[in-house]
């Protein structure tokens, strides 16, 4: 077997491919949306507006022109920046231009450099959550197989599963704010702007996400942690007397993590688009929250914009995965 | 309001401790202020949030119930001046008046406010400057991208002072529509066009402090060059108002029940409560003291589309109108505290010129016998099939509503069968003149309290859209019915004018185009520290330009 | 760091020896190491039982050694793992008692067995190559168990201690091999590895099952001397797993003769060697294969003379300058180095050599699992692309290449039901009848990989190359884990293939006695090259190249007391060994 | 017997008795499991249930869709009138608030579209997921690329923003569970396909694969035979977390009014509707929870059991009753 192992160039590499396949999608996005119902110029005037008025809004979005030739002026802003006009004067948009929102003429890029950090915070908390909670509690219910211990685990961490997320962070809500009174309500806080505020706002969120997250990551660990029991090697460690905690945390989850981490990167990238329901719930200005209203108001800019990032975040978060895996298991090979 | 059996408005929540300056108030809101701009802003009677920064010429009178329907001046001495049959208003700003930043408030900010509404950029807003001024329909703004001339010759400054409006029809309520937050003043020299918004100059008691993440969080602070001699409207009791948005509903309402912290100080100016809240709070009677009940004028309705066979038949419309069973609808969407039934498409309050008519009295569950009637005068003798289209989103429009309305129906030997569609499908469909569907439920809000905002859109026959969005679903183009509206719209006795509107309602509503269904009530909870809760039966919602913490 | 292969380890403590005065027959003291009183061992399988071990009674003394041997699932490993409790939780029913050093293993409790294992026994695994952790740096790994045991030791100690064992048995730049996962390592080097780890611990039993059947002989007898003086200088008590009857003639001082779960010598090596009482060890010892009997020339129907070189016509497969490279810049290694062989049509190519020397490697390449970097195969005169079925291959490691999920009938059965000839009648018969012709019970089709010895997995995957009727095996280590009647048998079997079918064989082993007695021609291999190359007979009775001689000089021999002798011998000269093995 | 015998079939040796022994061991193994069987039976009650709904319903004299107004009460936001929900003998579990509909015909009506959309879209889902990842893991360096990038943007592609823009684009007469089995299935296959791809990565390097390979089997069948035995534990594992998540998924898209469309009952749809209730009317949400839970929780252990009977090496294990010993050996 080869032994190709190449980091850096690994992920630039695959970056690129990543961003062909990026654009295809945007395209598929754009042809897709161009069919869902509501008509985006009368979305962004307002209901009352005339359709004299319609028009001229249509104009200014450039929706006038015709299917074509609005995407090839998105690749354009894409790859060399676009002009807008704002009124009193005109902005530019430099590449890589995602366009104006059709809502209320901010940059998309704009948009969603606002929307990061606060998903960011939330995606990045909630996998600390997820994988100390569910990788804990798997590794546990391997070790204490059969036994009340695991049984226990097994309800508690399939209850934060089969609740839904807004049922759960309601529940949260309600007993750790309004009934015990321990925390106030979240409101979120910038990370720069006061690091403490911010960690006990996003507390509440990252519970609940992770919470909800974990029971996965539990039952995954807890699978390939028995599988990888199941080989020979182990056999070896335990006939040297080495503690089964050891054999389990050392050698069995070596084997098991792989799995767990391809998993988390897919959801860490995908909840770089933002855990939708979480981020309505609490009030975080996240993606999620920016990517659901833009859906709802066909504001296709904005849309496609989130989506590349999110594709974006999702293709880093995989390649770094995959290179962590391959460090983890030297026989396989990064292509 | 001037029916119900509602146990009168909100009254102060802390006892009768005299509310005074100083402190902080919390707003929680659902929807983000991404709109902050005055020429964009959409908002009946100036907003609320809005108006603690924007001043515009008129405003809504900010006392509790009915009271808070009138129209009162603001920035302007009076509530204008008309001439010449009403086509000509001119109003006088007060002496004195000043931005933020101590520069003079003149006449010229006011007009180039408004000119800058018919900017492309800054789309939104209410169609009546458009529809009324003249000129206004082929004006494109004051920015170099509009086509044609930059200024808007109908709006003169005679001087500093004096602002003259020439319109190319009378209009009696033109008072009401200068309460719209496009007759801000706006300074030319610091007109950021699309930008504004970020940090719009404030002509109101507050000023932006901070706006961040495009309206998620509004600071406000008092602007010192306001004055409270000039302006008896706003109280302004808090020094700060911190306005928080993009909350769950459901958040905002625990928050301010279990009013912990800064909670205590925070009231909502736009979430009420909802049918599971009320049926919590019914138990707890601290709770139930902290809840205001509102009023706006709004209807729900079903509308037909007399193209659409088989409502092309009136009596078919009308055994509809008798077979409706309103009270499982007002459950389906909340309950009695949360909905009123209408027999009117008036709301039924005094301003709009509320005339009560039943003429297909169907009881709170409909009247299956008398449909029948209707049905077999129709020429549908063994009942008839018809599709009733709804949007598939929760709420007002519904499919719970669509359920109870096929039920009811059903009674009467009407079989519903129901058609959902995504809310923004649901919305072009509606707002379709030619391919809106044949039965669907819909509803219309007033853009201030009269007759004429909201009657004239579902029912004047020069006011079916075409190639926009279309109010006028029954395309009622009755000449008759046309005179009435231009001669209502023309009086400046608004007394008068309200008369005659109800009278217009009960007579159109004999065609049958439209059943109204209930008049939804809003009940809003505040935190426990809040004190001079008024609820103005103009917007329904707790006014904050009133609100003390102290 | 210059290999110290017989001196004592400079960072070993000395363990405290307990018995040293035992005799070599082992005097019945009541401090003995080991004391087994009717061990009988039930595996369940399927609706019945398998009886592994019988009533099976032993002792051992410190200081002295016992030596296994038996047929293949004579129950010799069942055993081994009795010894540490390895049965614990397995669904094995254990009965009969087991003390190793004053523990009683049936009844320890979980801290003992801790205790036990590792700290006062180690074992040694048959399957090496399975045997380590694949994700973690084999140095890491045995600092870890030797942490276990001794808990003060600081994590860098450890490790210095680890490379400083892996230097002892003979792994070259210990310090940098240290730093590989198991994967990189060859057979042989995982299974000193495994060695390395047991003796990190200082136990006071060593339990090797196989020990070196992966080894060379070279490495082979330098494992065996360290042992033996582990043995001397610390009383360490050693059990001796093996079919190897030579490797335990020259180490061990009792020797138990088993077969069906039961013991059937019993007694001091010289005695039972020399003087057989049973009948079936009189059949083991006839079938001991001696390196120095020539080869019996297989009459193949109407092919070349095996002897002759492989004319144009009939060559099969052909390597020219092979080449395989692993990894890149600094852990570079050059695993087959420019290698130029052939085989002929029928033909037996034996090859040998240093354990780490590119035979695997080779071997992969010649069926073509493994690219090569540089050079070509040729397959009857045409570039070899790809897999073909007629090109096999029974893999060095029986454990991994079974799948565990499989039953092994199921596993062989896979050719035949690839080739989509057969219905499944024939299938399963024709399955039945190629474990039966590999020495095993027609009715185990159904049972899965680990429920079969280390010798019957082996025989498992000589089925399963058999079963596509290939033209040429590549035979790597088959018969390493099979006793010696076993042994005779497959070889027998491949003999015959041979003949009836014109099957050429690529015969990759250590046993060089096995090696010589099955092939046509010979490879030595070491580093990476051929160092000589040519009829067996040859190569063995003239060797040219030193090492080869070397090679041969090691090979252990039957007679106990020779075997003492020659290992003094190797004692004068273990600085030449170092460098052999390094 | 000769060589002849040995390499030409059909001689010699008796028929063999019985097929192997694969699907029929893994059966017994699950047999006799407790946890399998009770777990199993549960699952099967449901399914029933959701089958037989209209039965039941018609049992307790009830339908899903109509309105009591008169059981609820209109002026506290329309919350059950009575006790526990509005508990009757006529309205076994309660009615809805609001409209006064029967929870118990709702319960199991929603039963048959919840378990249906939710089941058919995990299948679709592990069905893709596996090809997917199998294409990656075992196909050409190009061909992974291909997939694993595709796979990517899979992952990337927020669920709710194509199924909203499907969901409006597709006609309504299509029937609606099945769009949204599809829309599921075919959207949300990029966690199954990384797990299959990671795992089949270590695989393929194993001997026993490059001796199936030498066997002349085609990647097919190497798939089949050698890598999907161990694949089936954490691709099992895994869709017994994703059948749970799918159902809450049916949630979110009919809490958007883009899943099955009203009045047609969902338990995800009953859910999230309840939610602000759980303090007035805590019923109307433990109800659809506990159902959601009890699947859950007998899907995991389902899953659990089904994994380790897969497993030969478990199988001695379970059936000597080692139990006592612990299992630390
Ligand atoms: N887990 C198990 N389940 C069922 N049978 C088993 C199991 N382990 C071993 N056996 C059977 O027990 C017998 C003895 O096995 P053991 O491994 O002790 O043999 P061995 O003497 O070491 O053979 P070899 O020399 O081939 O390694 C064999 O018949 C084997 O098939
Ligand atoms: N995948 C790999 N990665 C890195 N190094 C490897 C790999 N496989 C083999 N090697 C190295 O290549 C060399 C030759 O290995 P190979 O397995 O061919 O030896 P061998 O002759 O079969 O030895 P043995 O007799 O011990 O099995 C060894 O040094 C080994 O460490
Ligand atoms: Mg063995
Ligand atoms: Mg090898």
């Amino acid at each position: 077997m080869a032994d190709r192992f190449r980091g850096v160039p690994f992920v630039a590499k695959r970056l690129l491919g990543a961003a062909l396949v990026l654009l295809v999608l945007a395209t598929v996005l754009y042809a897709l949306f161009y069919l869902v119902p509501g008509d985006p110029a009368q979305l962004a005037c307002g209901e009352r507006c005339s359709p004299a008025q319609v028009a001229q809004v249509r104009g200014q979005l450039g929706l006038d022109e015709s299917a074509h030739a609005q995407y090839l002026h998105f690749l354009q802003g894409l790859f060399a920046g676009r002009d807008y006009s704002s009124g009193t004067s005109v902005q530019h948009c430099a590449a890589p231009c995602l366009g104006l929102s059709r809502q209320n003429d901010q940059q998309v890029t704009t948009l969603i450099l606002a929307g990061l950090p606060a998903t960011a915070s939330l995606a990045f908390g909630a996998m600390v959550v997820w994988l100390t909670l569910g990788v804990g509690t798997g590794l546990l219910s391997a070790l204490r197989r059969g036994g009340a211990t695991e049984r226990v685990l097994t309800v508690l961490t399939l209850a934060g599963t089969g609740t839904p997320v807004f049922i759960l962070g309601l529940l949260l809500m309600m007993a750790v704010c309004a009934y015990l009174q321990w925390l106030p309500f979240p409101s979120y806080v910038p990370l720069t702007q006061d690091a403490e505020q911010w960690a006990w706002n996003m507390l509440l969120p990252w519970l609940t996400l992770g919470l909800f997250e974990s029971a996965k990551y539990a039952r995954l660990t807890r699978s390939s942690t028995l599988e990888v029991l199941a080989e020979d090697h182990i056999r070896t460690f335990r006939a040297y007397g080495v503690s089964e905690r050891a054999v389990v945390t050392r050698h069995a989850l070596r084997g098991a993590l792989p799995p767990v981490i391809a998993l988390s990167a897919i959801d860490l990238g995908s909840m770089m688009g933002g855990a939708m329901l979480t981020e309505q719930l609490f009030g975080i200005p996240g993606l999620g929250r920016l990517l659901i209203d833009s859906v709802r108001s066909v504001d296709l800019p904005v849309v496609v914009g989130v989506v590349l990032v999110i594709g974006t975040a999702v293709v880093v978060a995989n390649a770094v995965a995959d290179v962590l895996y391959a460090l983890a298991d030297r026989r396989v090979v990064l292509s | 309001a001037c029916s119900g059996p509602q146990d009168g408005d909100a009254k102060p929540a802390a006892g009768d401790a005299k509310p005074a300056k100083g402190g902080k108030l919390t707003v929680l809101n659902s929807d983000t202020q991404s709109d902050f701009d005055p020429a964009r802003l959409y908002t009946s009677g100036g907003g609320n949030v809005p108006s603690l920064v924007f001043r515009t010429l008129t405003t809504r009178n900010r006392e509790a119930g009915e009271a808070g329907t009138e129209v009162v001046p603001d920035l302007a001495t009076d509530l204008g001046t008309p001439s010449e049959n009403a086509t000509v208003w001119t109003y006088t700003l007060k002496k004195g008046l000043k931005f933020e930043d101590g520069s003079p408030i003149t006449s010229a900010d006011v007009k180039y406010g408004v000119e800058r509404s018919f900017a492309a950029e800054l789309s939104g807003g209410a169609p009546y400057l458009r529809d009324w001024l003249i000129g206004g329909d082929s004006y494109q703004g004051p920015y170099k991208s509009g086509k044609g001339k930059k200024t808007l010759d109908s709006i003169e400054t005679p001087d500093q002072r004096t602002i003259v409006f020439r319109l190319k029809k009378s209009v009696g309520d033109f008072p009401y529509l200068a309460t719209q937050t496009q007759f801000t003043p706006v300074p030319r020299a610091q007109d950021t066009g699309t930008k504004y918004e970020e940090h719009p100059v404030s002509s109101g008691p507050y000023k932006v402090v901070r706006n961040t993440n495009d309206g998620e969080r509004l600071q406000l602070e008092r602007n010192p060059h306001w004055s409270e001699k000039l302006d008896d409207q706003r109280k302004a009791y808090p020094d700060t108002v911190d306005v928080r948005s993009g909350l769950d509903s459901a958040v905002i309402n625990q928050r301010l029940s279990t009013s912990s912290g800064d909670d205590a100080n925070a009231v909502t100016t736009d979430t009420n409560l909802g049918p599971a809240e009320l049926a919590q709070i019914g138990q707890d009677k601290s709770l139930k003291a902290r809840v205001g009940v509102g009023h706006f004028g709004y209807t729900n309705y079903l509308a037909f589309n007399p193209d659409v066979k088989p409502f092309d038949k009136p009596g078919v419309r009308q055994a509809i109108s008798y077979a409706i069973g309103r009270s499982s609808v007002i459950n389906a969407v909340g309950g009695s505290s949360l909905a009123e039934p209408a027999t009117t498409f008036l709301p039924d309050q005094k301003a709009f010129g509320y005339t009560p008519y039943d003429h297909f009295p169907a009881g709170k569950n409909g009247n299956p016998e008398k449909a029948r009637e209707a049905l077999k005068k129709a020429g549908y003798k063994n009942g008839l099939t018809i599709t009733l289209t709804h949007s598939t989103e929760e709420g007002e429009m519904g499919p719970k509503v669509a359920s109870a309305i096929q039920q009811s129906l059903a009674k009467a030997g009407i079989t519903v069968k129901l058609k959902g569609l995504e809310g923004n499908a649901y919305n072009e469909k509606r707002w379709d003149a030619d391919g809106s569907p044949g039965l669907f439920i819909t509803r219309w809000g007033a853009d201030w309290p009269a007759g004429y905002p909201f009657l004239a859109p579902i029912f004047d026959g020069r006011q079916i859209v075409k190639d926009g969005a279309n109010f006028n679903n029954a395309k009622l183009d009755d000449p008759a019915v046309n005179k009435e509206f231009d001669e209502i719209s023309g009086l400046t006795d608004l007394d008068a004018a309200a008369k005659r509107w109800g009278a217009l309602d009960s007579r159109i509503g004999e065609q049958a185009l439209t059943v109204p269904l209930y008049h939804p009530v809003y009940q809003r909870l505040v935190g426990k520290n809040i004190r001079n809760v008024v609820i103005s039966d103009w917007t329904g919602v707790l006014d904050i330009s009133q609100v003390a913490v102290k | 760091m210059t290999p110290q292969p017989n001196g004592p380890t400079p960072d070993s403590a000395p363990v405290p020896v307990a018995d040293t005065a035992t005799g070599p027959t082992g005097d019945r003291a009541a401090g003995a190491l080991i004391d087994v009183r009717g061990l009988t061992v039930d595996f369940p399988a399927g609706d019945e039982s398998v009886r592994a071990v019988d009533g099976l009674s032993f002792r051992l003394s410190a200081g002295q050694a016992l030596g296994i041997v038996g047929e293949s699932g004579s129950g010799k490993s069942t055993v081994a793992a009795a010894l540490l409790g390895l049965h614990h939780g397995t669904g094995a029913r254990v009965s009969g008692s087991v003390e190793v050093d004053g523990i009683d293993v049936q009844a320890a409790s979980v801290r003992e067995l801790r205790r036990l294992r590792g700290g006062t026994a180690a074992m040694v695994f048959q399957d090496p190559l399975s045997s380590l952790d694949p994700y973690m740096a084999i140095g890491d790994q045995i600092a870890e168990v030797h942490r276990t045991h001794a808990p003060h030791v600081s994590r860098r100690e450890a490790r210095r201690h680890a490379v400083t064992v892996l230097d002892r048995v003979g792994i070259p730049d210990a310090a940098r091999r240290s730093r590989s996962r198991p994967h990189e390592f060859s057979g042989g080097m995982r299974q000193r590895a495994l060695i390395a780890m047991a003796l990190a611990c200082e136990p006071r039993v060593l339990v090797a099952d196989e020990p070196t059947t992966a080894l060379d002989v070279t490495v082979q007898a330098q494992i065996l001397d360290l042992l033996h003086e582990l043995r001397t200088e610390t009383g360490m008590g050693l059990v001796l797993v093996s079919h190897d009857l030579g490797v335990v003639a020259g180490n061990v001082d009792d020797m138990l003769v088993m077969r069906n779960g039961r013991a059937v010598e019993h007694g001091p090596v010289g005695t039972v060697l020399a003087a057989p009482r049973e009948a079936y060890t009189r059949e083991l010892l006839a079938a001991v294969p001696r390196v120095e009997t020539p080869r019996t020339p297989v009459a193949t129907a109407g092919a070349v003379p095996a002897s002759a070189p492989a004319s144009g016509g009939d060559l099969l497969l052909e390597a020219v300058g092979v080449r395989r490279e692993f990894g890149r810049g600094k852990n570079r290694t050059v695993a087959v180095d420019g290698v130029s062989l052939s085989v002929a049509q029928g033909e037996t190519l034996g090859i040998v050599g240093e354990s780490g020397s590119g035979k695997t490697t080779l071997g992969r390449m010649l069926v073509r699992l493994l690219e090569p970097s540089g050079g070509s195969v040729r397959h009857q005169g045409r570039e070899l692309t790809g897999i073909r079925s007629d090109l096999q291959m029974v893999f060095q490691d029986p454990v991994s290449s079974l799948n565990p999920r499989r039953s092994v009938g199921e596993s062989v059965a896979d050719p035949l039901r690839a080739a989509g000839a057969l219905t499944d009648a024939e299938i399963t018969r024709r399955v039945r009848e190629l474990l039966e012709r590999v020495g095993l019970d027609p009715r185990w089709y159904h049972r899965y990989p680990h429920e079969f010895s280390g010798g019957q997995r082996q025989r498992v995957g000589i089925a399963r190359a058999l079963a596509p009727g290939p033209r040429l095996i590549v035979c790597d280590e088959p018969v390493s884990a099979l006793d010696v009647t076993t042994r005779a048998q497959v070889l027998d079997l491949l003999a015959q293939l041979q003949r009836d079918l014109g099957l050429a064989l690529v015969l990759i082993a250590h046993d060089l006695a096995v090696v010589r007695q099955a092939s046509d021609r010979v490879a030595v291999m070491r580093r990476g090259v051929v160092v000589e190359e040519g009829p067996s007979d040859r190569v063995y009775d003239a060797p040219r190249d030193p090492y080869t001689k070397s090679l041969l000089a090691a090979v252990p021999v039957l007679d106990p007391v020779e075997a003492a002798a020659r290992r003094a011998a190797r004692g004068s000269v273990g600085a030449l060994l170092g460098t052999a093995a390094g | 017997m000769t060589v002849q015998d040995v390499l030409t079939p059909g001689a010699g040796a008796p028929p063999a008795p019985g097929p192997a022994a694969g699907a029929r061991g893994v059966w017994r193994r699950l047999r006799g499991r407790p946890s399998a069987v009770v777990s199993g039976a549960v699952l099967a009650v449901l399914l029933l249930a959701a089958l037989a709904a209209p039965l039941l319903t018609a049992l307790s004299g009830q339908d899903p869709y109509t309105y009591h107004d008169e059981l609820v009460d209109s002026a506290s936001g329309g919350a059950p009138q009575g006790s526990f929900g509005g508990m009757s003998g006529e309205h076994w579990l309660g009615v809805e608030p609001g409209t006064g509909r029967d929870l118990f015909a709702r319960l199991v009506h929603g039963a048959r579209v919840s378990l249906l959309v939710a089941a058919g879209a995990t299948v679709l889902q592990v069905a893709i997921g596996v090809a997917v990842g199998l294409a990656a893991a075992l196909g050409s360096r190009w061909a992974d690329q291909v997939l694993s990038r595709v796979t990517d943007v899979m992952v990337a592609l927020p669920m709710l923003v194509l199924a909203i823009a499907l969901t409006t684009v597709v006609s309504d007469d299509f029937p609606r569970p099945l769009l949204l089995v599809l829309v599921m299935g075919s959207l949300n296959w990029g966690g199954t396909s990384r797990v299959v791809r990671a795992q089949a990565l270590t695989l393929r390097g194993l001997d026993f694969v490059a001796a199936a390979r030498l066997g002349g089997s085609r990647p097919v069948r190497v798939v089949r035979r050698e890598l999907l035995p161990s694949l089936a534990a954490p691709v099992i594992t895994y869709a017994a977390v994703l059948l749970p998540s799918n159902i809450v998924l049916e949630a979110s898209l009919s809490f958007l009014g883009i899943g099955v469309r009203p009045p047609t009952p969902s338990w995800g749809q009953m859910l999230s509707t309840a939610t602000t209730w759980f303090r007035a009317d805590p019923l109307y949400v433990l109800l659809p929870s506990a159902l959601l839970f009890v699947t859950v929780l007998a899907f995991t252990v389902l899953g659990d059991a089904v994994r380790t009977a897969l497993d030969p090496r478990e199988a001695g294990r379970l059936r000597v009753g080692t139990r006592k010993e612990k299992t630390r050996g």
